[in-house]
C-alpha cells in the first residue's frame, strides 16, 4: 500500500470510532502493542524531547525501504507513533519525502500537532522526514 | 471594618463570562489556574473602556486624552501600593509579570554584587526564580547556594544555617510553590536574611491571589507577582521594592520616561518610579491591573482562603482515594494546589483524557524541572484553583480520573 | 495582485470607536499618532474574545485552551513574519515594545563587542535609541559616536565616513524620525553599515505603520517596532532579527520558557524565538497584534501612504501661512509629522489652548533632547497622523490655531 | 486676606467667566502682567523642571511673612503661578503649611494638576510649601 492509502485507511478505521472514548480506546490499544524498543537504542541522537513526553525514533534502510523503531513513554503519544509507522514502514526515502502527512488531523487528533510543544509528535514527523532525506542522498 | 461583598461562589462564578464555555461539548472545568487566571467581567470592561475611549500614551501629553490616561495609570499604581500596603506607590514598579521583575532585580541590584558574594534560593524555585540568578552569578563570579527540601516537599529550615552567611547579598524564595502548593514561613526567611545583611525577594507569582500581602509587615526587600494570575491581563505585573535600594540601583533599561535630561555626553536619570520604566509602558495592562486588584478587594480575602483550602483539600482527600496516587507536596502549609501522579500512568495521558473530558489541567515540569529531579518523575498533573472553582467540580474531576485511569491501565 | 479593501477614509474613521467622542464638548481631533494610535473594533473584539474564550496561558499546556491560545499566538508570529517578509518566523521575538527591544539588542549583542569598539547612531533619535547604547558602551568601554544632520533634519551622509569605520559594531538608526518626520534612506544606511562589517539597527516605531517593510530586501540587521503605535495593543512589540545574529547572542532574561532543561549546575537553553522570550508572554497583545496587522494589510500600503503624505503636506502647506512659523524638519523625504513652533509662543501655551478646542497635539522634545538642543528650543508643536485622519480636520486645527494665537499674541 | 479667603475670591473671580475663552484670556492676562524675574535668580535651586515647561521660584521672609517671586517660560504656566502667588503672598510660613490649595481643581483647571509632570504645577505647590518649611524651622 501507498503512504496514500495507508492514511486512507486509518481515516476510514477511525470513521468507525465515533466519540472521543473509542478513538483514544484504540489509539491507546495501539500504543500498548507497539514493541518496545530496546534500552541500547534509546540514545540521545535518537530521541525527540518534548515538554511533555519522550519520544525515541530509529530507522533502518532494506532494500530501499525504510523501516522505522519507535518507542515513548506516554502511551498516547506512542499509539499515535504507531499509526505514523504504520503510514511510513516500508515505503521508500523519496516516497516518504514527497508524501504529506495528513490523517492526524483527518482523525480528529490536531491537538496533538499544535505547536505548543507538548509531545514530540510535530518533531517526530520531522525526523521521520530527516531520516528519508539522510538515506535519499546516501543513494 | 469595611463592607465586604458576601463570598458565594455563585455569584462570583457570573462575574467570569470565560468559565461558561464548553470544551468539546462538554462544561469547561478550569484547574490550570496557577498558569493563569480566568479574568471578571469589569477586568475586560475596562480593558474595552480604555481603548475605546481613554487610549493616549501617557505622562508627556498636555492633551485631555493623554491626561486622563495619565491619571488613570497613576492611580492604578496607587490601587496596588495599597493593596501591598506599600510605603509609597513610587516602590511600585510596572514590569511585564513576575520573570521580569525578578530579572530587572538580578541585573539591577546585582550591579552592586561583588566576586565571591553568594545568592541564596531554594530547591522549590520556578525556574523564573532560578536562571536569572545563575545568569547574575555567571557575570559576577558570584556562586548559587540552594537550600534543599524534604519529601513533603518543606524547606530544611533548620539546615538554613549551613547555606546562609555574610557572603549571602541575595535570598530569593517563592512564597507559595506553583508545583507543591507548599506556603512558606516568609516572615522568618526574611528575617534570616535580613540577620545575615541580605536581601529577601519575594517570589509572589503563586501568592497575591490566594493570601493577603503587607510588605511592610513582611518587611521584605522586594516582592513580585504576575498579572495575568491575579485575575488581571497579560504583560504586566509589579515589582514591589523597596525605597532605599530601588533609589541605590542602577536603571535596568535605558530609554523615554526613565531619563531626566538626555545629551549624547551624559544622562541623568528620572525619579522613582519612572527610572525603572522605560519606554511607554503597557499602559491597558497597568489601568486594567488595578481593576482586578479592585475586584479582589471587594471581597474579605479570610473568605478567599477558606473555599480554596478547603477545595485544596477536598480534592486531595478524593485524590487518595485511589490506589498508585503519589501526592507530592504535604505540608501541611498548603494551599491552592493538588499535584499527583498515578503510578504506572504518565501525567501527559491523564492530562489528555481529562482534557477530552472539558478539565483543564496543567502536566508537566510546571517549570521547576530541578524538584522533578528531586521526586526523579517526568512531571505531575497538576490542579490548581482559584475562587471560583466549586466542589462540584471536584466531583467531575474525580470521575473523570476514574474513567481515564480505566481506560489506561 | 491580492484583492485589498478600497481606501476611504470615511469608511476608516467608522472602524475606530475612540474616533467618535467629544472631549470638552468638541469632537476628539487625534493628531497625537506618533505617540500612540488609536485601535480598531476589530483588535478591541480580538482582545475581548480571547479574554473572554480563549484565555489560557501557552506553550505548556497539553488541555484545549492552552493549545488554543498557543496557535493564535504562534499564528500571529506568522502573520507578522509574513507582514515583514521575514526568512522564518523565528527571526520574530514579541518584546514589550521597542525600547525594550533595542535594550534586548543592547544587552545581548552588545555581549559580543569588545573594549575600544564604537556603536554609531545619529542626531535625531528617540531617548529609546540612545540611552541603551550609552549604558552599552559605558558597560563594556565602547565609544558612541553621532551622525549629524543639518537644518532641514537630513543626516549628513555626505560626512558618515568620519563617524563610520572598522571599529563600529554597530550602527543604529531610525527609519523615520518622530520629531521631523524625516524619511532616512534606510537601505542605503544599511549598506554602509555592512560596509564596515557593522550590524544595521533599524528603529521603525514611527516606520511600520507608514510604509510597507521588507526586511530581506533592505537587508537590515535588527528591525523594531511597538504594538501600540501601529493600531495594537499597547505592552507588545516586535523584534525583528536575522536568524544567524540571534542564535550567536546570548539570552537577555531568564525564566520559564527560555530554557531546555534547568538543573543548578547547569541551564540549557530553549531555541529561537522561545530563547528570548523569558516568562509567560503578553498573550493578548501577540495575538491582537496580529489583528492590528491583518487591519492593516487589508490595504494597499501605497494608498496609505499617499493619503499621510498628503495630509503632511497640505498641514505643512496651511502652517506655512502663519506669520513668525518655524517648521522643524523641511527634508523633500519626510512624512507623517509636522513639527513646528510660533515665534514668541511656548509650545506648552499652544498645545493647551489646542486642547481646549478638542485637538490632541504632542508639545515638548519628544524624547528627542539631543534634537531639541541642536535647534536651541525647549520644544515643538507636533501633528503626528494616521491613515485616519482627514483634511477637514487640518482645516478645524488651522482656525484653532489662529485663535490660539490671537489669545496669546 | 487668609488663603482660605484669597481662594473663595478667586474662585468667585473665575464663575464669571464662563467659558473655557474667557478663563483662559484671563489667566493669559495674569501670566503677562506678572512682573519677571530677574535673570540671576532664575538659578539651578530655583528652578522646578516640568517635562514642558519651566517654573522658577523664589522667596522671602519679612516679618515672619512670606512673599514669592516666579517666573516660567510658558504664559499659561505664569498666570496659574501668578494665582497661586496671590493667594501665599503675605502669609505665614505655618499658615502655608497648613493649607490646602483647592482652588485650582474648582475653577477648572484641574488638567494641570495631573501627575503627567507636563508642566511644573503641582511640584511648585510642593515647592512652595518647601519654602515654608524652610523657614518654619528657622523661626
Ligand atoms: C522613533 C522612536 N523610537 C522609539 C520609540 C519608543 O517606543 P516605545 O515607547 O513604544 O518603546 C518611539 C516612540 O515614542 C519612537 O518614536
Ligand atoms: C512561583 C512562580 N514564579 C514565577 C512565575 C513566572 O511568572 P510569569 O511567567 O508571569 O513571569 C510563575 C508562573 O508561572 C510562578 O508560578
Amino acid at each position: 500500500m501507498s503512504i496514500e492509502e495507508k492514511q486512507k485507511q486509518i481515516i476510514e478505521d477511525f470513521e468507525l470510532l465515533d466519540d472521543w472514548e473509542l478513538k483514544y480506546e484504540h489509539i491507546i490499544e495501539l500504543g500498548k502493542s507497539l514493541p518496545q524498543i530496546e534500552d541500547k537504542k534509546k540514545t540521545e541522537s535518537n530521541l525527540i524531547e518534548g515538554c511533555q513526553s519522550k519520544v525515541w525514533l530509529d530507522s533502518v534502510l532494506k532494500e530501499n525501504k525504510l523501516y522505522f523503531f519507535a518507542d515513548s513513554d506516554a502511551i498516547i503519544t506512542k499509539g499515535i507513533i504507531a499509526l505514523l509507522i504504520d503510514v511510513f514502514n516500508g515505503q521508500s526515502p523519496e516516497d516518504i519525502l514527497n508524501s504529506e502527512v495528513y490523517f492526524i488531523n483527518q482523525i480528529g487528533l490536531q491537538e496533538h500537532l499544535s505547536p505548543t510543544r507538548a509531545n514530540g509528535l510535530l518533531s517526530m514527523v520531522k525526523k521521520i522526514k530527516m531520516e528519508a532525506i539522510k538515506n535519499a542522498t546516501v543513494n | 471594618m469595611e463592607n465586604k461583598r458576601r463570598f458565594s461562589v455563585r455569584e462570583i462564578r457570573e462575574d467570569f463570562p470565560s468559565l461558561r464555555q464548553l470544551v468539546y461539548g462538554k462544561n469547561l472545568v478550569y484547574f490550570d489556574n496557577g498558569a493563569t487566571s480566568q479574568k471578571p467581567q469589569s477586568v475586560l470592561d475596562s480593558i474595552n473602556k480604555f481603548y475605546s475611549k481613554d487610549n493616549a500614551n501617557i505622562h508627556r501629553g498636555v492633551h485631555h486624552l493623554s491626561q486622563k490616561a495619565t491619571n488613570e495609570f497613576e492611580e492604578s499604581r496607587k490601587t496596588i501600593a495599597r493593596f501591598l500596603n506599600a510605603s509609597t506607590h513610587e516602590e511600585i514598579i510596572f514590569t511585564k509579570g513576575t520573570t521580569d521583575g525578578i530579572n530587572l532585580i538580578a541585573f539591577s541590584f546585582g550591579e552592586l554584587l561583588k566576586e565571591g558574594d553568594e545568592v541564596l534560593i531554594t530547591a522549590m524555585e520556578h525556574h523564573s526564580n532560578i536562571v536569572p540568578w545563575q545568569m547574575l552569578c555567571e557575570r559576577k563570579k558570584c556562586s548559587l547556594k540552594v537550600l534543599p527540601i524534604n519529601e513533603n516537599g518543606e524547606l530544611l529550615l533548620e539546615e538554613i544555617d549551613q547555606y546562609i552567611s555574610e557572603k549571602t547579598k541575595i535570598f530569593a524564595f517563592t512564597h507559595i510553590s506553583n508545583t507543591l502548593g507548599t506556603v512558606n514561613p516568609i516572615k522568618e526567611l526574611v528575617q534570616k536574611a535580613h540577620q545575615f545583611g541580605a536581601v529577601a525577594v519575594v517570589d509572589g507569582a503563586q501568592s497575591i491571589q490566594h493570601k493577603p500581602i503587607d510588605v511592610q509587615d513582611l518587611n521584605c526587600d522586594f516582592y513580585l507577582f504576575s498579572g495575568h494570575k491575579v485575575y488581571g491581563p497579560t504583560g504586566i505585573g509589579v515589582l514591589y521594592g523597596k525605597e532605599k535600594w530601588l533609589e541605590k540601583m542602577p536603571p535596568y533599561q535605558g530609554g523615554g520616561d526613565m531619563i531626566k535630561k538626555v545629551t549624547f555626553q551624559k544622562t541623568t536619570y528620572n525619579e522613582l518610579p519612572f527610572k525603572f520604566e522605560a519606554g511607554t509602558p503597557h499602559i491597558a495592562g497597568g489601568i486594567c491591573l488595578g481593576k482586578a486588584i479592585e475586584y479582589l478587594s471587594q471581597f474579605n480575602f479570610h473568605d478567599i482562603e477558606k473555599h480554596e483550602t478547603m477545595l485544596t483539600d477536598y480534592a486531595q482527600d478524593l485524590l487518595y482515594t485511589f490506589e498508585d496516587i503519589v501526592i507530592y507536596g504535604e505540608s501541611k502549609h498548603k494551599t491552592g494546589v493538588v499535584s499527583f501522579n498515578i503510578e504506572g500512568i504518565h501525567p501527559f495521558d491523564l492530562g489528555t483524557l481529562l482534557d477530552k473530558q472539558g478539565i483543564a489541567v496543567r502536566t508537566g515540569h510546571h517549570c521547576t524541572q530541578p524538584l522533578m529531579d528531586f521526586y526523579k518523575i517526568p512531571g505531575t498533573v497538576r490542579c490548581s484553583f482559584a475562587l471560583y472553582n466549586t466542589k462540584e467540580e471536584i466531583d467531575f474531576f474525580i470521575s473523570a480520573m476514574d474513567k481515564s485511569i480505566r481506560m489506561l491501565k
